[in-house]
């Protein structure tokens, strides 16, 4: 059951370019999560600007206290990452349904700041693997202190890991994997999908859409799936990929 | 504590705050986070006769303090809706009210002939004001001959307590607001959103799948207020809801101060889901300090020298 | 470098972007801030015949990302701005719109006489769209009949480029708009103020004298657009100049997307002065960036798919 | 002539209750900057929160500095108090006409955060006394690093100074003033212009009105005079008393 809370901000810090790692002290959210969930976040204070609250994937649940990865792509992230130690931030969740149980050895791709429910996954499910891409070294998040799952790194420009994609990261080892987990920008998943597909692999992806609600009241958030329009936050944000109907969500006009 | 209750026509709802059509499903969500019965009532997103799908996504963005949404009155249709949601529905305890919309006369009254023998509702909401659909929505609302057409058609049917929900897209909302009064509708409800649109600058693209959308939010509130203000200087025995832009107890204030006899809070829930029942308890405190014995005493308090 | 200039019907503006009625006088006390020539063009405050004292203050009030006024068309008259604000006026290089407004056909009428001999006028932006006043103001730009009537008799009388500015408080913007140009309005200029109120609910009183004003600013952009956009649709020929909650250059941008031949920057000078240049600067890098060699070339260019 | 510049906030320092004391450097707004003049002031974040920018008059100018004394009554001042040393703040000024050269001995008379322009003209006028009043101890502002002029206390509860009002701290002393300057609630400058007539000392009152431009162009912040309508703004803030329709200014249905 979701809550919604007042959390105190117990460490902030930035882990790479643009990018905070935010712990929040939120026991009642802390308790229910599982990985795939997420948390609609706004700073306490009484503005409007942003009006509504962002999602924000929870990428670690422990001691009564939640993590949030959140990068700065415009107002609603920086004025998250801004806050500072001490502030407290309104937390709702956590939403949605989450990663379902993996059968096996179970590979992670995270694509940008899709890493961030991702990492919660290799915390919790042990038998994992990541791979992780990003454009350059500089967004990398700091893993030094994941202890739990082993990871392999790619870079567009090859400044740190291998010079590919997570794509190509996951092909190489794909045949070891009985299940892939997977979070990043659009045509990343799709050519995941279209991979396991291929491999017949179950494929779970984490999606994201434009929320209000964010907690299944207010339709908003829909994408077309084979099962017909389903909502990202209640039904999702995790997906089995064979359900998605790619094409419509390569061509949105917007996103 | 202060008498909180208040009467819109014969449906008495113990406090003046509603939750709006669409910001809210029949509760079942928030349900999950509040005790449901310390609503003054539900409004159910708008139900129509067929399912339907809903608009093209992007459904939603954000605008300077508020946002834009363009749905499409996605829903069930009445049959599985009474099927799967009546059942929970049924057992809240607060004033029950079902939106309802159609393309044409003969939707409405297919679907009021289904909800008519459903005990458990206490109004239906008309709304003729949804700027998302092709057909019906708004086109009905902003005439005053097929509002007027609309309501004495519905009137024939149902004994329930039938409520017009108004579009602010109108030359003259009081002139509306009458020929629905007249023909039969026992409260008027103000606002549904604002004709809208946002662009993508870079792709040159709308933000909305449905290219234009509906505007709420705080940013919209000083309009509902005027929009209230003219229905009640115009009809002043007529009960009015207001609706929009409520993000704090003092909006809702404000709304019955216009002239308001109730409120509907919409997309400020989404804001803070706790939201409704914090202006229930802000009202009952403004009472208490500014010496209000009954809610209901605030309706169209505002003073006015002219 | 693009190449900025545009043409709405026949005057020549040397960049889009101009400053709207009644948020910059003529340009005396911004000019102490920047060089006016940098404007493609300045609309005055709107001129009476009569001088007009204003409405009761308070006038202003702050709203969520917008404001409320209720000036009430505070003016010296038009014989007393020919005097005492022409003179500074002419002088200036960049197009120079006068605001004008009647009580009545006949008023009209006569100022037009008054300003049809001054050559340093471009052309006459005719405001039937202002909430804040009694007589004419809003009343007029609401009847496609009145407005008809009005840009008829006008039209007759003088050669200059006739703009009518349009008021978002209609059912159907467009048709007031048709009638306009088909009575001879040779521009449309959308949108003015949306009616609205805010209330103290402390003293329960209206924050303004004048009971109910004018909102403007971030808040209305997408009511603004979503209107900019209809008139395009509905009369592709014609230029559109788009106003409303312009405060940067990409919101400029937008209105010309949606169908704006040119833009006027209103309350958003308030926040920043020297925005009308900004907005220029940045339609100029969005030209060069999306290559646009016309500003003109943006009219319109939204890519829409149904 | 004023001008728009992003200043520099070289110290900030809390002076009272809910009251800081923030110097800018804006040297373009100082050297032009009189007593009684203003300047509008925002944040230079893009934020619609508030929107419109917020009327604070110039405490003081000097060194290319000036600076301003706020006093949290609401969202916008809460902002402008909550920035920081090194933040950036949008300063269009000096606007408006200040004070007239006074006529000889000057009592400046300040309700509550009215201190504020007063200062500035107790800095600049060698021959001037302040008579400042306040409800209450906490909410007097730290004079006593103010050398230049020499000033009386009142407070309505005596927690500092007499327990009195500072229109009748004035009343006690008002023979030794050729002029008074005042600013303070309306109340106050009702009963200080009404002295004045009857003892015959010229007195400039500043006013407060809701602002929006702040520059003339916009006449939103007029008061009915008796040569009729005036902007506070540009044909104010500073006022000849004899000049108010009190009646009006006291039946304001809002402010
Ligand atoms: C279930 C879910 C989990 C998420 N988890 C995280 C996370 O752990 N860390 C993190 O940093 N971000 C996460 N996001 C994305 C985050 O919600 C958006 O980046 C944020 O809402 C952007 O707000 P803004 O005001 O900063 O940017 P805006 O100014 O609103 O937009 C900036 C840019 O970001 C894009 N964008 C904004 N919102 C979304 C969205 N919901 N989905 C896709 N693109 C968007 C816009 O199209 C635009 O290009 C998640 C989104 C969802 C739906
Ligand atoms: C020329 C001038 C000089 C000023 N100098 C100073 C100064 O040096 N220091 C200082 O702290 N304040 C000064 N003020 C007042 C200051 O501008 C207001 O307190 C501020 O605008 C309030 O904004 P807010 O968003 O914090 O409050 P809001 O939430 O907007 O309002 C809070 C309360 O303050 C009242 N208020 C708001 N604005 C004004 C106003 N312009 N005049 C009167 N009452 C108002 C409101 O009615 C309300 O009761 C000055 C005002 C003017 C016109
Ligand atoms: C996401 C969303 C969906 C809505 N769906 C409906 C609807 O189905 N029927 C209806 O009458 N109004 C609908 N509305 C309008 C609201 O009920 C309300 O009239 C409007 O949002 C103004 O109130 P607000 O400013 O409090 O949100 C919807 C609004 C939003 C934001
Ligand atoms: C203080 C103020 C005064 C205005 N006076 C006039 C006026 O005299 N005539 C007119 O046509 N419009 C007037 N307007 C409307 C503006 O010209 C403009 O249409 C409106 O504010 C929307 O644009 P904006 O959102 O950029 O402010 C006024 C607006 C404001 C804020
Ligand atoms: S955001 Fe409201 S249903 Fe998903
Ligand atoms: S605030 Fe615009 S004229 Fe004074």
């Amino acid at each position: 059951m979701p809550v919604d809370v007042l959390g105190k901000i117990t460490d902030k810090r930035i882990i790479a370019r643009d990018t905070v790692r935010i712990v929040i002290d939120a026991p009642s959210v802390a308790e229910n999560a599982k990985p795939g969930q997420f948390v609609m976040v706004s700073q306490s204070l009484p503005t409007f600007d942003p009006f509504l609250r962002r999602p924000i994937a929870i990428s670690g649940a422990e001691w009564g206290r939640i993590e949030l990865i959140v990068r700065v792509v415009g107002w609603g992230t920086a004025v998250l990452a801004n806050s500072e130690e001490g502030d407290q931030l309104r937390v709702l969740g956590p939403l949605g349904i989450g990663f379902p149980p993996p059968a096996g050895h179970l590979a992670l791709v995270a694509g940008g700041i899709g890493i961030a429910p991702l990492l919660f996954a290799g915390r919790n499910w042990a038998k994992s693997r990541l791979f992780y891409g990003e454009t350059t070294a500089d967004w990398i998040c700091d893993l030094s202190r994941e202890k739990s799952c082993e990871f392999d790194i790619a870079t567009d420009d090859g400044s740190v890991g291998e010079k590919c994609n997570a794509v190509e990261l996951l092909k190489k080892k794909i045949d070891q994997f009985e299940h892939v987990f997977a979070c990043g920008p659009e045509p990343m998943l799709h050519a995941i999908a279209k991979l396991c597909k291929r491999k017949k692999i179950p494929c779970a992806v984490s999606l994201e859409e434009r929320m209000a609600c964010g907690v299944g009241a207010c339709q908003g958030c829909t994408i077309k799936t084979k099962s017909g329009y389903r909502r990202v936050c209640k039904d999702g944000p995790v997906f089995d990929a064979n359900e998605i109907i790619w094409e419509e969500l390569d061509e949105r006009p917007c996103g | 504590m202060s008498d909180l209750a208040v009467n819109i026509g014969n449906v008495r709802l113990k406090n003046p705050v509603m939750v709006a059509s669409g910001c809210f499903g029949v509760g079942r969500e928030y349900g999950e986070l509040f005790d449901l019965s310390f609503l003054g009532g539900i409004v159910t997103k708008t139900v129509t006769l067929e399912p339907r799908e809903g608009n093209l996504p992007p459904r939603v963005w954000e605008t300077p303090a508020g946002m834009l949404n363009s749905i499409g009155l996605a829903n069930p249709g009445i049959s599985a809706f009474i099927e799967t949601e009546i059942p929970f529905f049924r057992e809240l305890d607060c004033a029950k009210i079902i939106s309802i919309a159609g393309k044409n006369f003969g939707e409405f009254v297919e679907i009021i002939k289904k909800i008519d023998a459903l005990d458990c509702i206490d109004a239906i909401e008309i709304n003729v004001s949804c700027p998302n659909v092709e057909e019906g929505g708004l086109a009905f609302g902003t005439s005053p001959e097929t509002v007027s057409g609309l309501v004495s058609t519905v009137r024939k049917i149902t004994e329930k307590p039938l409520w017009v929900k108004l579009t602010p897209n109108v030359t003259d909302i009081a002139e509306i607001g009458r020929s629905a009064v007249d023909a039969g509708a026992d409260a008027l409800c103000a606002i549904n959103t604002l004709s809208a649109m946002e662009i993508d600058i870079g792709r040159r693209v709308s933000r909305l799948g449905n290219i234009t959308g509906g505007l709420s939010g705080a940013a919209i509130r000083p309009v509902a207020l005027a929009k209230v203000f003219a229905l009640h200087r115009a009809l002043p025995d007529v009960p009015v809801v207001g609706i929009g832009g409520i993000t704090e107890a003092g909006d809702a204030i404000a709304h019955m101060l216009a002239g308001a006899s109730a409120v509907q809070v919409g997309s400020g829930i989404f804001r803070s889901p706790h939201l409704p029942i914090e202006v229930v308890v802000g009202i009952d405190q403004y009472c208490e300090f500014y010496d209000f014995p009954r809610a209901e005493d605030l309706t169209g308090a505002l003073n006015i020298e002219e």
